[in-house]
């Protein structure tokens, strides 16, 4: 009786985990990897691996809606991976599966510049084609890097856009991500060496809040901020969370109009307030091109078309030709400046991404 | 209209593996003192649980007032008024004394189902006062005494209207004038028309209180008598099923040279000034009121916990005791009074539990050696002669008087000098009972010194070489073999102390 | 319930020979988990071509077995019904030092890698030390807090730095092989032969049993109980810091807020194990094919890519069907 | 549990020892009383805007939700048990309620409000039948059904968020809008706070909830419904996180997968500060909110006092474990003295 039971629960537990996995997949993948009989590497589509920072978020989902797109666009198959939290240990293992399901390429956003290292170097000496893409990994761990925009440009951007809402005069803070997120310490680098200018002497940056990308910890920062410095002009916030936090903050306490609030966040979640004029205008780039173009790069890559050196260059679908540059000892391709989003445009975008 | 209010007419009750009960009967009158008996084991927990509606019987009927009744639940049975109130305190320490009485019966507010506190409280203060104690009904139950206790559970029983009580050994954990107190409130109970199933393995409590007896053995009905109808040695053999001729088997042991000495010893709160001597060969009977220090006493010098101030020798060395690791290196074993939770492990085999506190006997820096382990255990459980097939045995599946007989197994493992017995015999039932004198005396005899902590003044007095008895954390008075009585050694234990006012 | 045994035996004499039974032999938790563990292997090897194969199946481990060397000292935290949800903490603090104490004090690295594990032992102390001298508190209690406090020291050394540059060797911890094996396979390999040793055939391993069946009886009986947890728990820690070389030498660096969440991962293997929170149950055989479960069952899902949610889900079954097949199995037995 | 003879103290005269436990029961939380007050002046010396009527009820405002979900946890603790998977169901409920309401742009609030307390509801049941029915430890039932409850999230949204222009006025209103001047959240977790003191503290059920805490094996005796009121006691923290779940979306006007992740610990620290025991049997709502309310002020306060971020962690763990072992220590202290007093 005893045997009984444990087999059929056994069995129950084997089908209960096939039909996750098969209903997984779907969503997961645009195919499974187990469908072609691909035992030798030059079989069939070259494979295309994209691994965000972690499951679950629409900034990272549109970037590999776009690689998906120009991976479709070449032929290829695209494999789409996320950790389920953003950890650079989650990231490795996803990488050692990769290397082992012989892909041709692995296009990473970070969540460690320098913690992929090992698992990177071991890809590339497997023949794998690493690219990152939005936060970069160090230049020995990567061929090239996808900038989605010149950091330096970022920061100025949005110090000109504080300067332009509190007439170049004010206290302004800054509310980040964690204390530890790479892309937005360097932003925020480039802000203050902005801020030297002497143009921007009447502009004081008083903190640089961490909001920890969590919703109540960002609002909780915000209040301190508004509440110790009751002189604030402005805020920045270069992240999705943290600008949305302080939008809601800033709508709820009657503040719109009164502090600026600018920085970098999706459409979809800054409309309401860049609709109310609590957020004048804001900047973002558009993930679902950065994915795209990530996808040709690697394309590139993978083809022999180049090899991802300066001044190498390649068609990037409906992007037209990109030029590879230097970027300190290693090599990156750039996209342009971040777009401007405010109320004229915010309306088409927000339903985009 | 019956003259019985409660009958239950050939009950059998199995469980797996096991028949608890098969085919017993009992009549209950109105305003008797019924007294249940029987060894454990006898099935007398599985009846009650019968009664009061927590087990179903597989045959058998009940007849409430010559109706006969079914109970699917506790709830169904206190509703036509039976209590029980069962052998291991049951109750809640965190709630308050009130909620303890009333839990399951709250009184609510007939349309809001609110509780109705006040009346709550005054109903329990009334019935309180009723019992003759003055408990404040808000007070926590935790802080409560273990006699207190028992009483709100008395409480508790009359809060639901009973016209039945079972009162499961509940003189188990009281001390003779707490049990007398208890006697008075049940005797009051009785006269106001309620009847009483008394269970007791005391025959003291039987014939205190009981009008009628009724035994049971080994699940099965031996009988019913009214308590004048039988005599001591044919109840005996009722309940054991043979001959028990002397209870306390005195053997002549040679009382050799000191071996343990205290002096002064003392622990805030608990005792103080404590001096005493014991011999090889010795029984030393240490008795008194339940919480007056004599568990905490002896455990201090098991290292359980640390004594404050004074010293204690053995065989002349001052001993630093500060864990019983060390005392049983030293030489002291000690027996706890709560086998199921201080003395044995009983999930496991009686094999492990007896090599438990001497695995070094047997293992090499630390390495067990599972094949000397079975040898010593046979060997030690052969000689306190455990019934069991094999040391594999668990201890749970042992009964009481085995389970005490592994745990004196135990202190055999070691080289001791003093032995401490805390309530060795304490829910053995009676034939087991002598079989452990039995041990004690050997162990006497073989020139252990030991320690007898007991609250049944028959077995201290029928025991000892000396007498100890302790009052409020102080020993009160020393007595000789031939000063024994009941009187004295009561005497002693409620006496006053010459020197409280002092420290106090 | 009532016992039925009190007429005597007649015999004096006891067996000493352990009773075999072929059928308590075969019922055993062990045999269910390693008839997953194949089952898992063959769900696998069908579904992806790339698992069945023996470089897929070494280089797996050294994915996931860097936090199994805490599940054996959390068995035997588990085993004496206690727990401690710091290990995580454990790993960020225990690397963190390492990291600094190469970096910014200029020690050698092995200096480091001692400190680390010496560190990772004092974090393991501290609980064990606390949980004794404060009875009044449960493990989870303490160890939760212990939990915040170790993350955040890990965060006041090093705020938002990562710290690595370490020599080309350490990498060797994470990534080297010995004669083609894996040397985390090694050294998990060794270390689980002798928590097995230490768990089944020392007295320290018995004194465990002992506790979680009944700590008060064991203490009676002259077991150091007090001895015994402190030392467990230090194990916990030393344990965590070996997880956090092996963490820091596969990432080559480390950072304040790694190996967050671990200690669910790791009190989870150690149940699926048959390690029972209730105490006094578990065997070590258990917690290594329950560690193999988890690890082949993640990785070859990620062969095929299944979505991290997924996993997620699947893991949280695996630990329920752990849990409640014992259960049904037992009650319908009784009957 | 119940039978401490080895251990417990002489019988005393009975209204002296009283008195004593009963200052060293109302000692605790007058001790987490002067604790906040005392960190409260700290603050407000180091900054004057602490103490304003602003900042109290922001400070209120952000603290609602975990206080709600405190009263939920001290429940299931008294059991005995403990739940981990709040955050999960919190996230999931707040997840489907906003799908629900973006698609459907008309949906009532108090309707919104309701789903979510049956979504909430429901992943209670599972985790009730779970512990009562089939006998899994709490803390590991919790632990896989917050895996699977988180993964469901996941997968639900697809990866999306819902954001504040997909939702109606009216839904993210529910967390905003204010009567008199104070704050809808503050409003419901002052209502559900009465709601639960009138549950434990006046209903046979309520009171049947400590008494299985307090002694589970005596509870089948007296004939109370053991499996009745676990299940009972996850269902009613399933509800309150269904209803968080809700008001947690409207109040940050976004949906996201990772939602309160991590919160489980937050609510527990706030019960364990307040006194709960986690072995069961004895919790109060008063030193719950107090628990709470120290939690709240500690994450207003540190920002305010422009404690740099990387120490914020060290303070919050040093505090927790200062204040738990002080609190031992303050009772073995008192204790003590009562030994000392005894009469031998």
């Amino acid at each position: 009786m005893k045997k009984y039971w444990t087999l059929v629960l056994s069995l129950v537990l084997v089908f209960s985990i096939l039909s996750a996995c098969s209903q997984g997949s779907p969503g997961g993948n645009a195919s499974n990897g187990a469908d072609g009989d691909s035992t030798s590497k030059n079989d069939g589509p070259k494979k295309y691996a994209f691994i965000f920072k972690n499951t679950g978020n629409p900034y990272g989902e549109k970037m590999m809606e776009g690689f998906e797109e120009a991976i479709n666009e070449i032929g290829g198959e695209a494999i789409l991976r996320a950790p389920d939290q953003p950890t650079a240990e989650g990231q490795i293992q996803i990488i050692e599966q990769l290397i082992t399901q012989q892909v041709d390429s692995i296009v990473i956003s970070g969540n460690d510049p320098d913690a992929l290292q090992p698992a990177l170097t071991k890809a590339m000496d497997a023949g794998i084609e690493v690219i990152s893409v939005d936060s970069a990994v160090n230049t020995d761990s990567r061929v090239t890097h996808v900038n989605q925009a010149d950091p330096e440009a970022i920061g100025r951007i949005q110090i000109e856009a504080v300067s332009e809402m509190i007439g170049g005069k004010g206290q302004i803070a800054v509310l980040s991500a964690t204390s530890q997120a790479t892309n937005q310490n360097l932003w925020i680098e480039y802000m203050q060496k902005e801020l030297e200018k002497p143009e921007y002497k009447d502009i004081e940056l008083v903190k640089v809040a961490y909001g920890d990308d969590l919703r109540d910890k960002s609002v909780s920062e915000t209040e301190a901020l508004l509440k110790t410095y009751p002189d604030l002009k402005a805020i920045i916030a270069p992240t999705t969370v943290g600008i949305a936090a302080a939008g809601k903050v800033l709508t709820d306490k009657g503040l719109g109009g009164k502090i600026a609030l600018t920085g970098l966040g999706l459409p979809s979640e800054m409309a309401s307030y860049i609709e109310s004029g609590v957020s004048p205008w804001m900047y973002l780039w558009n993930p679902i091109d950065v994915g795209y173009s990530s996808g040709f790069t690697a394309a590139a890559l993978v083809e022999g078309d180049m090899e991802g050196k300066a001044g190498d260059t390649f068609e990037a679908g409906r992007l037209g030709e990109k030029a590879v540059v230097e970027d300190g000892d290693g090599t990156q391709v750039m996209l342009g400046e971040p777009f401007k989003f405010d109320k004229e445009n915010i309306g088409e975008w927000k339903d985009v991404y | 209209m019956s003259e019985y209010v409660l009958e239950l007419k050939g009950i059998t009750k199995r469980f797996p593996g096991v028949t608890a009960l098969n085919n017993v009967h009992f009549k209950l009158k109105k305003g008797e003192i019924h007294a249940l008996m029987g060894e454990n084991g006898a099935g007398k927990s599985t009846f009650i649980k019968v009664i009061t509606g927590v087990h179903s019987p597989n045959e058998g009927e009940i007849f409430l007032d010559g109706k006969p009744v079914t109970f699917t639940n506790p709830i169904e049975a206190q509703d036509v008024g039976i209590a029980a109130i069962y052998q291991h305190v049951t109750n809640y320490p965190d709630l308050s004394v009130t909620e303890n009485i009333f839990i399951g019966h709250e009184k609510v507010h007939p349309k809001t189902k609110r509780l109705l506190w006040r009346e709550m409280y005054q109903e329990a203060k009334s019935i309180l006062a009723q019992l003759g104690s003055s408990i404040d009904p808000k007070r926590e139950m935790g802080t409560l005494s273990v006699a207190q206790q028992q009483i709100i559970e008395i409480a508790k029983a009359i809060s639901t209207n009973a016209r039945i009580i079972i009162m499961d050994e509940p003189t188990a954990a009281l001390t003779a004038r707490e049990s007398e107190e208890l006697y008075r409130i049940a005797e009051g109970l009785r006269d106001q028309g309620t009847s009483i199933i008394f269970i007791s393995h005391r025959f003291e409590d039987m014939y205190r209180l009981a009008s009628q007896v009724t035994v049971f053995r080994d699940a099965n009905y031996i009988g019913s008598w009214g308590v004048n109808e039988i005599t001591n040695d044919q109840l005996i053999v009722a309940m054991v099923g043979r001959e028990i001729t002397q209870v306390f088997p005195h053997k002549k042991h040679p009382i050799g040279e000191e071996v343990l000495r205290v002096e002064r010893l003392g622990k805030t709160g608990y005792f103080a000034d404590i001096s005493f001597s014991l011999r090889r060969g010795e029984i030393l009977g240490l008795t008194g009121l339940v919480g007056a220090g004599r568990t905490e006493m002896c455990e201090t010098l098991f290292g359980i916990t640390n004594y404050d101030t004074g010293s204690v020798y053995l065989k002349e060395e001052k001993l630093q005791i500060r864990h019983p690791k060390d005392a049983m290196k030293k030489g002291i074993g000690y027996l706890s009074e709560d086998r199921q939770k201080q003395g044995l492990i009983l999930q496991w085999g009686i094999g492990r539990n007896i090599t438990l506190p001497a695995l070094e006997r047997f293992s090499k820096r630390g390495w067990l050696n599972e094949r000397n382990e079975g040898q010593l255990a046979k060997q030690l459980a052969e000689k306190v002669h455990v019934k069991a097939k094999s040391v594999f045995d668990l201890a749970s599946s042992l009964s009481g008087g085995n389970q005490q007989k592994v745990a004196v197994a135990k202190l055999l493992t070691a080289d001791l000098d003093v032995i401490i017995l805390d309530e060795p015999t304490k829910g053995v039932d009676i034939g087991a009972k002598s079989a452990i004198y039995e041990i004690i005396q050997d162990l006497a005899a073989q020139g252990y010194g030991i320690i007898m902590v007991s609250s049944e003044m028959p077995e201290v007095i029928g025991m000892s070489d000396r007498i100890a008895v302790m009052k409020e954390g102080r020993i009160t008075k020393m007595l000789e073999r031939d000063e024994f009585s009941q009187e004295a050694i009561l005497a002693a234990a409620m006496s006053e102390t010459p020197d409280k006012t002092k420290a106090g | 319930m009532a016992q039925k045994n009190i007429q005597p035996y007649m015999q004096r004499t006891l067996s000493a020979d352990r009773p075999f039974s072929t059928r308590q032999f075969f019922f055993q938790w062990e045999w269910l988990l390693a008839a997953i563990l194949i089952g898992v292997i063959a769900l696998n090897t069908s579904l992806s071509p790339y698992f069945l194969n023996i470089n897929s199946l070494r280089d797996a481990t050294m994915v996931f077995l860097d936090k199994a060397f805490i599940v054996f000292p959390m068995a035997f935290i588990m085993i004496m019904r206690d727990i401690d949800i710091s290990v995580g903490s454990t790993v960020a603090l225990s690397s963190v030092v390492m990291a600094t104490v190469y970096n910014s004090l200029g020690a050698s690295m092995e200096m480091a890698v001692v400190t680390c594990l010496l560190v990772g032992a004092i974090c393991g102390l501290v609980n064990g030390l606390l949980i004794v001298k404060f009875k009044e508190l449960s493990a989870v209690i303490i160890t939760l807090a212990t939990m915040i406090l170790y993350r955040g020291i890990a965060y006041i050394i090093l705020e938002d730095q990562a710290s690595g540059n370490f020599p080309e060797w350490f990498g060797f911890f994470g990534w080297g092989y010995i004669y083609g094996i894996p040397f985390i396979l090694i050294l998990f390999v060794i270390v689980a032969f002798l928590f097995g040793l230490l768990l089944h055939k020392t007295t320290f391993g018995r004194h465990i049993y002992a506790i979680g069946h009944n700590d008060v009886a064991s203490k009676f009986s002259g077991v150091n109980v007090d001895r015994v947890k402190v030392i467990v728990f230090t194990l916990a820690g030393l344990m965590s810091a070996v997880t956090a070389v092996f963490l820091a030498s596969r990432m080559g660096s480390t950072r304040p807020n790694i190996a967050s969440m671990y200690e669910l991962d790791v009190i989870a293997m150690a149940a699926l194990g048959g390690i029972s929170t209730a105490g006094g149950k578990g065997r070590l055989i258990g917690t290594v094919i329950a560690i193999l479960i988890v690890g082949y069952l993640q990785y070859g899902l990620g062969l095929i890519n299944i979505p991290s949610q997924t996993l997620l889900i699947v893991v949280g079954a695996l630990l329920l069907f752990a849990v409640i097949v014992p259960k049904l199995n037992l009650s319908r037995f009784k009957k | 549990m119940a039978v401490q003879t080895a251990n417990v103290p002489p019988a005393e005269p009975v209204v002296k020892k009283e008195s004593k436990l009963a200052s060293v029961a109302k000692f605790r939380e007058i001790g987490l009383l002067i604790f906040i007050i005392l960190l409260a002046i700290g603050v407000q010396i180091r900054n004057s805007s602490f103490l304003t009527v602003e900042n109290v009820m922001d400070m209120a405002t952000n603290t609602a939700i975990l206080s709600i979900l405190a009263v939920g946890m001290m429940l299931v603790l008294v059991t005995r048990g403990i739940d981990l998977s709040i955050g999960a169901t919190l996230a999931l409920s707040g997840m489907l309620v906003a799908q629900i309401v973006s698609i459907n742009s008309g949906f009532s609030p108090v309707l919104a409000v309701i789903t979510g307390i049956g979504i909430g509801i429901f992943c209670g049941l599972i985790i009730g039948g779970l512990v009562s029915w089939l006998g899994v430890l709490p803390i590991i039932a919790t632990l896989a059904m917050m895996n699977i409850y988180r993964g469901f999230t996941y997968m639900v949204s697809d990866g999306k968020w819902i954001s504040s222009y997909q939702m109606s006025e009216s839904f993210v209103g529910i967390a905003t809008s204010s009567i008199l001047g104070i704050n809808t959240l503050i409003l419901i977790a002052i209502f559900i706070y009465i709601a639960a003191y009138y549950f434990i503290s006046h209903t046979r059920t309520g009171r049947h909830i400590y008494a299985v805490g307090s002694n589970p094996e005596s509870a089948k005796v007296t004939g109370i419904n053991e499996k009745k009121i676990l299940m009972l006691v996850y269902t009613l923290m399933g509800g309150l996180s269904g209803l968080c779940g809700v008001l947690w979306v409207s109040k940050f006007a976004s949906a996201q997968g990772d939602t309160a992740s991590g919160f489980e610990l937050s609510v527990i620290a706030a019960c364990i500060l307040g006194g709960v025991s986690i072995a069961g049997g004895s919790g109060k709502l008063s030193g719950v909110i107090l628990g709470a309310v120290l939690i709240g002020i500690l994450n207003n306060a540190l920002p305010l006092m422009n404690v740099s971020p990387f120490w914020q962690k060290g303070v919050e763990g040093t505090i927790i474990l200062v204040a738990v072992l002080l609190n031992v220590a303050v009772k073995r202290g008192v204790e003590r003295n009562h030994l000392l007093r005894r009469r031998i």
